[in-house]
């Protein structure tokens, strides 16, 4: 079972590794360096929602505080993104601690709302605390990374940095999942109770599960400010977190490795369908829809896990 | 400040207030029927409004004929709504969480079809309610339609508490919520149940949208804003309570009236939210929660 | 269409219709109208280029992409047309946000891109290849500074709407002011999407304020006005550009009798070259109105085409010409400037009986 | 003592469900409560497990004040309990189920983890062989990867055993442990208890079918209304007339 | 009054009921018994149209098919099943639950004169009909459950593990009263763990082990061979 998982991982990297060969187009390169910045955000989702179920529609809010985090601190202090990155990442993971707290009282999706609530905090908070944020505006010139001299700006230099960080990523989030931590996340999911009753710090184990996708995302929002150079409070929007959580869903909730495929694929789609001109976020969502409703999520986690559920309960018809 | 002025504020926000109470009430109810969040609550506002922009402006209809034909067809699709996307998932047995990403995806797909049955142009319509200030007191000037909303928004309020508390089929599509399969061995047609619900809380949509048309712009995106309002009177007031959906969403309406003249207009939002924040961290169940009890 | 052809493609670009790229704000997301407006004038100015012969013998096309009002996606549309199209020549956003987040991506290449947002720090920011079919908020604001200075107005207050062509507005009429020890006495805002402005406009009252300048986005705008008139709330209003747009004066109701303002084209402009040219859109959208944008980017795809008619149709022999443009359209008289701003005509419009009319038109 | 009760109280509103219980048991005990129905039984175990908090009295264990803890912190001290309606991990595998009995057992570090460290690996490798032990003793070897909820019924209280056990704890609490079982079921069920009982564990049983309280148990007290009104050796509860007419019935002399 | 055939069920794709035939005749009092896991609560759930059946199957009800009928239609011919783990609207107080149980008898009058008089089987009730069912004890649910099956003045009665988790004196009460009622005319379809309780009280058995029925019979003969239910139970584990 465990070979299984990381041949997937292999065929990602392998896929993604040969694109560039018939991909020979920046803009395509670019729109796959976000779908990897994505993908690295919704690991983070699947640890929180998948593995732990703890719905948070306010994902958008950790990617931003890190980006802004890191951004600020490398225009005005002209540090390195090598210090400003993990800085930002620690800032978002801070506040993934404290967005903890209401999910110690609340559940399921009425947590789901809490975290609406806070994804719309922090967005009017960069629109407003302007002599940080440049407000409404945005921020520009954010410096590029530099390695020994050498400036990262191209775009396929990008591609391979980002799809190396996602796979390394996916293998921490795997090892994660698989760990007697992903077990408890699990519990917790299933029956909180009985799992606080069996000795699982529940607390601890949800302000674990809320800072490593705070982890995530911040690391996705400090890769994507150096690259994208440019920020501004438009990202922090409701649908971009429900961007990132359809892809999650989409990937099949538990499954690290499909939701790689889905973030990348969801950040693609609408660019290829831009052919539709003002039909195709319409069609876009509709497609959403379908494939939501359709039963794909077992697929994938059947392909993940092998058959590690032989059999599986089923509800009564009413 | 003058105390009138206060009371004309505190008037005008509990009128804004009511029309976010109202859909905040539909996802209430959607969500203790199906175990669903609503999320095109909002979008449903928008549709509504469009609608009355067609038969009470373009048609020439009376208000309240748009208005009760436009609440039938509300009716119909919520219930449609009903049978196509909550009844798939729930074969499937889904997870709630799928439900929610499916409306989120259906909000997004209605607010960019409408443009193709309604055009692209934001529209107004002329306030059936007449749009000449009265003095509801000395010194007082109130908007007649501020005292319609309230007031439409108590009577449907009661009408709702009435159908579930007092009357065997609000018992039963409560029941129905609880364990539907359960409720289906007492003899209740469940999946008749869901649907009325949804069809319920659509009229309710309908009848905010009514509302609002009537007073706010009627465009393509509105629903964003009446769904997040909606969201957020439901997290002050208590999630699952229908009472804590209206004090919520009166809450929300005030506060930020009195917040963008008492603080700035440009924190106006950030109060609203910092509000919501801290009810999170320290009421995180809101005013009025509904607590059943998971008796170890 | 995959990169790989296109690449391979784009030296032999002789033959075959010559891509212009339309960065179009609003194809989807709030203000759609908006959108409408620019595709119709694209569409209709194409129409004419190409039954005259195209370019150089060539047909013009134009690819509408999305920016959703929204920064990223501007970035996005930016990319694919300069990476992806490869278009010599972007017409981009009308939204001052988009254009300054955007901006650089089309520069690094070396494309053009003629916009009509009006932020000041587009043109500004010394990129070469920025144009602008628009006077400036500077501009604008200085006009109508002086304007509401030279009526005798002595408390004025404000109201934009919080984002970059509102806020940026706002403070170039400030600086005006306060240049003319006039500063607003109230300053109200709001954000995107709000609905109720009772509490601004009480607070505008209360301060007694003679006269309110309403900068901002169209809906929001609109719905000041409205809210204004029903709280009672009777002073001189003036605005900037967005008021000018038929739906906007909808929106308004009966609100926008007596209101000022601003702006770049009104279709009620009585020269006998517009009314023609009215007409004829006329009858092409089903007798809607043309305002602003339509002008504007109509303007913008019949120059950009006598551009490389003249110069030819690569990214560099269109930079070059827009640089030394001089050429007549609807809106305006267009002139290059080192700085990218092709114009700096503005007119004052005056809405009587239920429409606009031109009391004034002011240029350098 | 392992675990002494004294005085305790528990009332919802106005429904007082426990009032002034005080017990003990010593190691290797095996105590049953029981008591009519919505006599206070399954109160009293979610008092000494933390689901409740108290209203007044004192829980110890070994010594030590537990009451107020939190319920992961009561299981980590060593107490561990199953549930009347069952509450499993229900979507998950009984090898997972039984694993997350453990979780508190597991000590390597998130970097272990991360880096998939030496320690890490044994601990797996160690607890997978205890959950298959415990698995064994219950029952239930060969239904690893079978997913919970879909296990018969009895079988499901099985599991739960071998999940609290798995928390290795000192004090056992069953909550009506036999419920729907059959008597050949039950018979088995007794001879699991013994054997636990002979490890040197204490359990507290809460049953209301008299043949498995007869197989096993030291001595028995018995609630009614939130009120202890008897104790004694199952022998002496049997006789005891208030004991007959609040809970056993005339019926209780006919054997099954 | 009850006929079944050739009844397979399924969950999902797994076969769980292969062929049963069962027959309850009318005032009858038949049980239906066998070791955990056999497929007796599949069977009720079946009869009540909650478990996907496959084509061949038949069940009759009062003359009339009712194997393709929706639950809630099936309710409405007089077929009452009290599911096993009791089932209490938890957020529903005691009343309400009762309520529920009549869902389908219209007069109000009449609804509440049966709460009266069935509360009484459960005295303490009387005082709390207005606490929420989810606070009770897992043994008041049990009653609860058993009581609101009541209330729908059942023509056959199906009761899943009635007994469990209730003490002895009230086990003894409950069957005591199902017995009167049967004899007053109801038939009942009884599941229970305890199989000489239940051969006891009814007069029909059926045995179901691994999803079959492997035998059946007059309870008083059933009764005398007790090795041979035994045999049944045995190897479960
Ligand atoms: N919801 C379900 N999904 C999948 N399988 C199920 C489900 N419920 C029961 N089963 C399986 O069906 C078989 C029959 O179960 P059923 O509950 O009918 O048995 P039973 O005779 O009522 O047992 P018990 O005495 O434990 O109540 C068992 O093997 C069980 O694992
Ligand atoms: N959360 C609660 N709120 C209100 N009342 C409660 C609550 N929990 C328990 N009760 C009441 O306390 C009493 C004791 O309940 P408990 O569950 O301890 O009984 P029990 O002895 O376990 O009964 P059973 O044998 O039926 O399981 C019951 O009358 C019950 O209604
Ligand atoms: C009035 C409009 C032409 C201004 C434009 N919306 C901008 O943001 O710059
Ligand atoms: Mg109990
Ligand atoms: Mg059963």
């Amino acid at each position: 079972m465990q070979k299984l998982k990381s041949n997937w991982l292999w065929v990602l990297l392998a896929f993604f590794a040969v694109l560039p060969v018939v991909l020979t187009n920046n803009y395509y390169i670019y729109v796959f360096n976000r779908g990897f910045a994505n993908a690295i955000a919704v690991i983070g989702l699947v640890i929180l929602f998948g593995i732990a179920g703890q719905i948070s529609l306010g994902h958008v809010a950790f990617f931003a505080l890190s980006a802004y985090t890191s951004s600020i601190l490398a225009i005005r202090l002209e540090w390195s993104p090598f210090i400003t990155i993990p800085l930002g990442v620690l800032f978002s993971c801070i506040w993934g601690a404290l967005l903890s707290i209401p999910s110690f009282k609340l559940s399921g999706p009425f947590l789901s709302i809490s975290t609406v609530a806070f994804g719309e905090v922090v967005r009017l908070l960069v629109i407003n605390l302007e002599p940080l944020t440049n407000g409404p505006y945005g921020l520009y010139n954010i410096p590029p990374v530099v390695i020994g001299g050498f400036r990262i700006v191209k775009e396929l230099h990008w591609y391979y940095i980002l799809l190396v960080a996602m796979c390394l990523l996916a293998v921490l989030g795997l090892r994660i999942k698989n760990s007697y931590i992903g077990r408890a996340l699990a519990a917790i999911r299933e029956d909180e109770i009985a799992a606080e009753i069996m000795g699982i710090n529940i607390r601890r184990m949800k302000t674990f599960a809320f800072v490593s996708a705070a982890f995530f995302a911040g690391l996705s929002g400090g890769l994507y400010a150096h690259f994208a150079g440019y920020l501004s409070p438009e990202i922090i929007t409701g649908e971009q977190s429900f961007n990132l959580f359809s892809m999650a869903i989409v990937g099949g909730q538990e499954s690290i490795i499909g939701s790689l495929w889905s973030g990348i694929a969801l950040t693609i789609a609408p660019e290829y369908m831009r052919f539709l001109q003002e039909y195709y976020i319409m069609i876009f969502s509709l497609i959403v829809l379908l494939v939501v409703l359709l039963p794909w999520d077992t697929l994938i986690e059947k392909a993940e896990s092998g058959s590690k559920r032989e059999v599986k309960a089923v509800e009564y018809r009413s | 400040m003058e105390f009138t002025t206060f009371v004309q504020l505190l008037i005008g926000g509990l009128s804004i207030g009511a029309l976010y109470a109202l859909p905040a009430l539909g996802i209430t109810l959607i969500w203790n029927a199906a175990g669903v969040f609503n999320f095109a609550n909002g979008e449903f506002v928008m549709i509504s409004s469009f609608m009355i922009y067609t038969l009470y402006l373009s048609m020439k209809l009376p208000f309240v004929g748009a208005l009760l034909i436009t609440v039938c067809f509300m009716f119909l699709f919520g219930v449609l709504i009903e049978k196509t996307i909550v009844n798939t998932l729930r074969r499937q047995n889904a997870p709630a969480i799928k439900a929610l990403v499916s409306f989120i995806a259906l909000s997004i797909f209605i607010r960019n079809a409408a443009r193709f049955v309604w055009g692209t142009a934001p529209r107004t319509i002329e306030n059936p309610f007449g749009s000449k200030p009265f003095e509801l007191l000395p010194g007082i000037f109130v908007m007649p339609h501020s005292i319609w909303i309230i007031g439409i928004c108590v009577v449907v309020m009661l009408l709702l508490l009435a159908l579930f508390k007092a009357t065997k089929l609000g018992i039963a599509m409560r029941a129905t919520t609880q364990n539907r399969t359960v409720a289906a061995l007492m003899g209740v047609n469940t999946s008749w149940m869901v649907s009325l619900v949804f069809g319920l809380s659509s009229i309710i949509a309908g009848i905010a949208g009514a509302l609002s048309g009537a007073v706010f712009f009627i465009t393509l995106d509105m629903g964003i804003m009446f769904g997040t309002k909606a969201f957020a009177a439901n997290i002050i007031g208590g999630f699952g309570n229908p009472m804590g959906a209206i004090v919520g969403g009166l809450i929300l309406g005030v506060t930020e009236t009195l917040g963008a003249s008492f603080i700035s207009s440009m924190y106006k939002d950030v109060i609203t939210f910092t509000l919501l924040l801290l009810f999170l961290l320290f009421k995180p169940k809101g005013l009025f929660k509904l607590d059943i009890v998971d008796k170890v | 269409g995959c990169g790989g052809q296109e690449a391979a493609k784009a030296p032999a670009e002789e033959k075959g219709p010559v891509k212009i790229a339309v960065i179009v704000t609003s194809l989807t997301g709030p203000l759609t109208k908006n959108g409408e407006y620019i595709t119709n004038a694209v569409k209709m100015a194409l129409e004419e280029v190409n039954s005259s012969g195209g370019v150089k013998g060539r047909k013009l096309e134009a690819v509408f992409l999305d920016d959703q009002v929204k920064s990223s996606e501007a970035i996005n549309a930016v990319k694919k047309a300069v990476d992806d199209l490869k278009v010599p020549v972007i017409l981009g956003s009308d939204s001052s946000g988009l254009v300054l987040a955007s901006m650089p991506f089309a520069a690094k290449e070396g494309v053009p891109q003629v916009v009509s947002a009006t932020n000041v720090r587009i043109t500004r920011q010394n990129v070469p290849t920025i144009f602008r079919m628009r006077a400036d908020d500077a501009v604008a604001a200085k006009i109508l500074a002086d304007y509401v200075t030279g009526k005798g107005f002595k408390k004025v207050g404000i109201m934009y709407t919080n984002e970059d062509y509102g806020k940026g507005f706002m403070e170039e009429i400030q600086k005006n002011l306060q240049a003319q020890k006039n500063g607003a006495i109230g300053l109200e805002t709001c954000n995107i999407g709000d609905t109720d402005f009772t509490a601004q406009i009480l607070s505008l009252k209360n301060k007694g304020v003679d006269t309110v300048l309403a900068l901002g986005k169209e809906i929001e705008t609109a719905k000041f006005l409205r809210q204004s008139k029903e709280l009672g709330l009777k002073v001189q209003m003036f605005g900037g550009s967005p008021l000018g747009l038929d739906y906007v004066v909808e929106l308004a109701g009966g609100a926008m009798e007596g209101v000022k303002i601003v702006t770049h084209f009104l279709p009620s402009d009585p020269d006998p070259k517009v009314q023609e040219w009215v007409n004829k859109y006329k009858k092409l959208y089903k007798n809607e109105e043309p305002e602003t944008h339509v002008a504007c980017y109509y303007d913008a795809v019949k120059m950009v085409a006598d551009i490389m008619n003249k110069n030819g149709t690569t990214k560099e022999a269109i930079t070059k010409g827009l640089k030394e443009v001089n050429y007549v359209g609807i809106q305006s008289a267009y002139k290059g400037s080192a700085s990218g701003d092709l114009v700096t005509k503005q007119v004052v419009g005056d809405f009587k009986n239920g429409v606009w009319t031109v009391t004034d038109s002011l240029g350098k | 003592m392992v675990l002494e009760i004294n005085k305790l109280s528990k009332s919802f509103g106005g429904i007082v469900a426990l009032k002034e219980v005080s017990l003990e048991v010593s190691r290797g005990e095996v105590l049953a409560v029981i008591g009519p129905n919505g006599s206070g039984k399954t109160t009293l175990l979610n008092l000494i497990t933390g689901v409740y908090v108290p209203t007044s009295g004192e829980i110890t264990l070994g010594g030590k004040r537990i009451d107020g803890h939190n319920s992961a912190e009561i299981c980590t001290s060593g107490i561990a309990r199953t549930f009347q309606n069952i509450r499993l991990f229900k979507q998950l595998s009984v090898l997972d189920n039984v694993l997350i009995g453990f979780n508190h057992a597991f000590k390597s570090s998130l970097a272990n983890v991360l880096g998939k460290g030496r320690r890490f690996r044994e601990e797996e490798k160690t607890f997978r062989e205890d959950a298959a032990k415990l698995l064994e003793v219950v029952g239930l070897r060969g239904k690893e990867n079978v997913v919970a909820q879909s296990l018969p019924y009895a079988q499901q209280r099985l599991l739960e055993i071998a999940r609290a056990l798995a928390t290795q704890p000192q004090v056992l609490l069953l909550d009506e442990p036999a419920a729907g079982m059959n008597s050949e079921e039950i018979a088995h069920l007794i001879q699991l208890i013994k054997t636990l009982r002979q490890t040197g564990l204490t359990i507290i049983l809460i049953e209301h079918i008299m043949d498995l309280v007869r197989g096993v148990t030291d001595r028995v007290i018995v609630l009614s209304y939130g009120v202890k009104i008897a104790a004694g050796s199952f022998e002496e509860i049997e006789r005891n007339q208030e004991v007959i007419e609040a809970y056993l019935g005339k019926g209780a002399a006919k054997t099954c | 009054m009850l006929t079944i055939k050739h009844l397979d069920s399924y969950y999902g794709k797994a076969q769980v009921l292969h062929d049963v035939d069962i027959e309850v005749k009318e005032g009858q009092f038949v049980a239906l018994l066998g070791p955990n896991g056999a497929g007796k609560t599949t069977t009720m759930m079946s009869i009540s149209g909650l478990v996907k059946t496959s084509a061949q199957t038949q069940i009759e009800f009062l003359g009339e098919r009712i194997e393709r009928l929706k639950p809630e239609a099936i309710v409405a011919r007089g077929l009452v099943h009290v599911p096993q783990g009791r089932g209490v609207f938890p957020g529903l107080t005691i009343k309400e639950n009762l309520i529920m149980g009549a869902y389908l008898r219209n007069s109000k009058k009449e609804t509440n004169s049966d709460i009266e008089r069935l509360v009484e089987l459960f005295p303490k009730f009387k005082e709390r009909m207005s606490q929420m069912a989810g606070t009770l004890s897992g043994g008041e649910q049990q009653m609860l459950a058993i009581i609101r099956g009541l209330m729908a003045h059942p023509k056959l009665l199906m009761l899943d593990e009635p007994s469990m988790g209730l003490a002895p004196i009230i086990v003894d009460q409950i069957y005591e009263t199902i017995a009167q009622i049967n004899k007053s005319g109801m038939t009942i379809l009884l599941v229970e763990q305890n199989t000489n309780m239940a051969l006891q009280v009814a007069n029909y058995a059926y045995i179901l082990s691994v999803g079959g029925i492997v035998n059946e019979g007059e309870s008083c003969v059933l009764r005398q061979d007790e090795e041979m239910i035994k045999s049944y139970f045995k190897g479960q584990h």
